[in-house]
């Protein structure tokens, strides 16, 4: 096994690895910005070493700098955690170069996903169904029409040279095409000087579902159920859960085949995540493939009892994984919330502050990674993210209750977040039905804010 | 050393990374620390609950009135409901004004369908009552101010 | 359900069943003494009420002013955790006659259960094993003789009136029986002025084996597996774990049937634990039962996914058991390190202090019930206990280092624990073999406080 | 003293960071104490760990050397190993108590096989060399102190 693995993140994804490695008796070296020095993963790790300034760009992205730190720190291997350079192909390149084991996909596999056109070509190849369109840029209205009438209605005709919606029209109705074609193609036109379009299928308000898979060195490749993400806010996801209470298991069967798919298609190693949109109807939709650990991995964890992290290191480590497809059980129903350092009440603004009292949710059924300790004081230079909390209970409903428990147990004082505002949406009747899509905080935003401002004008205590 | 040496040193002490400084010149003795334990922040720990929901008050009890200084608290001596009067129909056993003597009955107090007699622990004068009529009672909540 | 539950206990149990109560919308009314004031189950109870003065006996053991207090605040159901007054039977007989449903066996039960000399004649009339041996007392040597031989030896001569050790001989050969039985009995009647004999089996060094019970009002009656709570020290349990790695199938199914038929035997409803010693030959014989939830039941929760508190109130509230036998699933492997505290380097002095920084262990497969939380002024008046930390993980190797692992990030500056003691246990070979009985406490004592000296005289950092 | 003089450190203390105060003038004693926030405890995250396993030290790395006051650090500019000569045979760039010019090289830091070369940010003299040759660097490690 590796003897020590340097790694090359911050905040609780960096804790989370650490303690993976812990348990590993492998030793871990944090790398840290001048800004993190009292940091928790500083704290944890078996050795630390500052390796820039508090700029991401300077230190956490800065590819020289960490792979020097591995290199003189004796690392054999390398967790890029999620974000920062953890999907940078060139990043991959450069620490194979100076031997150190990249803990992830291969460099190829990353650079074939990454590239959005070439990934769906290659999954279309595959068997594995895309949102369907033109698949080419389509001249003339006839043939336009043929394309909407084949692949059904609504539609999105879009510019090959637009941005921002421009040059791009949802059609609902075989009427209003030729008109809003015309439209889209004027505007691009007068927008961009360029007028080639496209046509791709409409999915109205999907569920972003996405699979976990598993692949080894050895040609294995598994998947480890699905995680339904669709509470997000500006595309950022709030609350994941698994399984997804809509799916059935032939549906799930199907889906996680495609997904299984998918990852062999790009000769795909280590862990990733396939995401899909899933509308009404129970239509599946490749959309891409993450080629990292992802934020909400806690809830495949909680429902699999697999150890995500280190199942990276041994695959990387070339060993073979030791689960089959068939020994994957989905026990229970599994949760997580971000909490994030984000005030609802205002418009979800970032702040910072010191934590003067920490309480962390505890008791049975909950996890809470965290990279908060009491003191510690929260940095504005990096993501909002300050601990995760994830549930586990057999059925969603003692889920749910579970996590509006461990939220009224989370207390940080010092730092707003966003955790009373999740307790109240976990009130929601439609949430709590599983009645939901990537709409869902859109639509209901500002009926949750209203609960929130009712409950705190409510009289505290005379304290 | 003066008093605006002293003054001076605080300010050069602020101004320093050090926590703590202790120094002696002549006569002078100057003990300056910076952080301190923790403050009294256990408050804290429900105030989400608090907060958020209603029943998750502890709203039934009161148990923290107003300190008065000039009299004594008569404290309940056991868990239990409060009454005022010996029963429904009859006038309360004392009203705020009233004088009572030292052993004169002041209220009842029922706890498993035995009802315990609470008398006055000295000669005074009723200044306030903290409970109602039928009022769950804590261990040690208090019900009556006597004052001179 | 019932509407509201008073818990009439104190610290980490209180607030397990406090949590348990939030996730089923249960009101629960904490009990607290003028110590108690600040308590963690006092603030997380949805009421509160002070029942009296610190001394337990004027409080906690406090039957009138208990009941009193579920009256007052209209309960409708009492749990009395473990300790105090959880197994006195005359305070489940005066909650019923309050009205107020007691979580937990009857009366009768916990009556049976209780004397050790009926319920030993009750095992053996239901076919349970227990430590063979006189059964009443023998007068004359020939039938102690004979007896000896049928059960085998080693033996255990005692006498009836006999206490501290006196008028009791260890006998481990037929040779030394008469010499022995004659200086016990002259032993005997010189201390007590009584001779009057017993003889029973001597189980040399048994691991200590108990099996979760759980027991419906309507006939259902299954176990959750074992736990091994051999690491004791001074008959108090340090460590448990789930399952026992030197428990086969078979011996499995046969001691959980033993249990299951004294539960049965007692007309045993609620949950329950029947307590087996386990000689090195594997044979196992009735000890007594518990007619309590205890300290250790997080260790089976984590290996079947069962709560065990939801399923006392369930059970109290009439229902039947959804779970069958064959539903019962043992899955990885669970442990718990009970952190007291308890000063190891000072013959394990009870100490006290403010909580002036914690760190609770995160991250996944840590679950941490506790009553403690930052700021925090410990109690003098009553247990040590202070934390629970439980780990489950999928092999018993890799939950000894998730324990390591979390055992290091525990902090729990102002006390004194053996937190530090029970990371250098996890560290003996024979622990890590799984080669202990309940001496091993005892025989390893000096060696592993002799690494915690040799640990913290490493020279620390300059801080 | 006199009592406006005790006003008046009273308000100078207040607006101070400091927590504690103790002072003795002459016949007078002063002690003065702030509850404030909670001190600098994160040392403690790791103390277990520190304590229990050597391994789990940041040993490797020393980032507090003690301040000196007396003239200008020079910090490494990023992470790499430190070489106090440009070739394993010769000698190093300088040693304690050498003379340096402005842009003078120092010493040469390595990171991707690339070697930087640290330079004199000033004339002066070096007072003190933190660093070992061949020895790990962090990013603003200080290297050098260079006095007048």
């Amino acid at each position: 096994m590796f003897k020590r693995i340097l790694i090359a993140n911050r905040g609780e994804i960096a804790v989370r690895i650490i303690r993976a490695c812990m348990e590993m008796n492998i030793e871990s070296v944090a790398v840290y910005s001048t800004a993190d020095k009292d940091s928790l993963h500083v704290k944890l790790a078996t050795k630390s070493i500052c390796i820039g300034p508090a700029r991401a760009a300077d230190s956490y992205l800065n590819m020289d700098a960490i792979i020097t730190a591995a290199q003189v720190m004796e690392c054999d291997a390398l967790h890029p955690g999620f974000g920062f350079l953890s999907e940078n192909s060139t990043f991959v390149r450069k620490c194979n170069e100076a031997g150190i084991t990249f803990i992830g996909p291969t460099a190829d596999a990353m650079d074939a996903l990454g590239n959005k056109a070439a990934a769906r070509k290659m999954m279309m190849k595959a068997g594995v169904p895309v949102v369907p369109g033109s698949d080419g840029p389509v001249a003339d209205y006839s043939k336009l029409e043929k394309i909407a009438k084949k692949i059904g209605y609504p539609v999105l005709i879009k510019a090959s040279a637009g941005g921002g919606g421009r040059g791009m029209r949802r059609v609902y109705k075989p009427e209003d095409l030729k008109k809003l074609f015309d439209e889209a193609k004027a505007e691009t036109m007068a927008c961009f000087n360029d007028d080639e379009m496209y046509l791709e299928k409409l999915i109205v308000n999907p569920r972003h579902i996405e699979f976990q898979i598993l692949a080894d060195e050895h040609g294995n490749v598994i998947h480890l159920g699905e995680r339904d993400c669709s509470i997000q806010r500006k595309n950022q996801k709030l609350i994941e859960e698994s399984p997804c209470m809509y799916i059935n298991d032939d549906l799930r069967k199907s889906m996680g085949k495609a997904a299984v798919a998918a990852a062999k298609a790009a000769n795909y190693t280590n862990a990733g995540t396939v995401e899909f949109v899933l509308d009404e109807k129970n239509h599946y939709y490749f959309i891409e493939m993450n080629t990292r650990i992802q934020v909400e991995h806690g809830v495949t964890e909680a429902v699999t009892g697999i150890d995500l992290i280190k199942q990276q290191i041994r695959i990387a480590f070339h060993e073979p994984l030791k689960t089959r497809q068939k020994d994957v059980n989905i026990k229970g129903h599994a949760m997580e919330c971000r909490i994030n350092a984000e005030d609802p009440a205002k418009n979800f603004m970032a702040n910072t502050g010191k934590i003067t009292f920490l309480n962390v949710p505890g008791g049975p059924g909950v996890r809470v990674d965290t990279l908060l300790y009491n003191g510690y004081e929260t940095s504005p230079f990096y993501d909002s993210m300050m601990a995760k909390i994830i549930v586990h209970a057999p059925t969603r409903l003692e889920t749910i209750r579970r996590m509006r428990r461990a939220l009224l147990e989370l207390v940080t004082d010092g730092i707003k977040t966003n955790g009373d505002f999740d307790y109240l949406l976990l009130h929601h009747p439609d949430f709590i039905k599983g009645n939901y899509n990537v709409s869902f905080i859109e639509e209901h935003l500002d009926e949750i804010l209203s609960w929130d401002k009712a409950a705190s004008e409510y009289p505290e205590d005379n304290e | 050393m003066e008093l605006k040496d002293v003054k001076e040193l605080l300010k050069a002490f602020d101004e320093s990374n050090s926590s703590y400084l202790s120094v002696e010149i002549d006569n002078t003795k100057i003990k300056l620390k910076k952080y301190c334990e923790q403050g009294p922040v256990v408050e804290n720990a429900t105030r989400v609950v608090e907060q958020m929901l209603p029943a998750h008050n502890n709203d039934n009890v009161d148990n923290s009135p107003e300190i008065q200084i000039d009299g004594e608290q008569v404290l309940a001596p056991l868990v239990g409901v409060f009454y005022a009067a010996p029963s429904p129909d009859e006038d309360a056993y004392v009203q705020v004004g009233d004088s009572v003597k030292k052993g004169q009955v002041l209220c009842l107090i029922e706890a498993m369908k035995m009802m315990s007699e609470i008398t006055a622990p000295k000669d005074g004068v009723i200044k306030k009552i903290f409970v109602k009529n039928q009022d769950v009672v804590e261990f040690e909540q208090p019900l009556f101010l006597i004052g001179d």
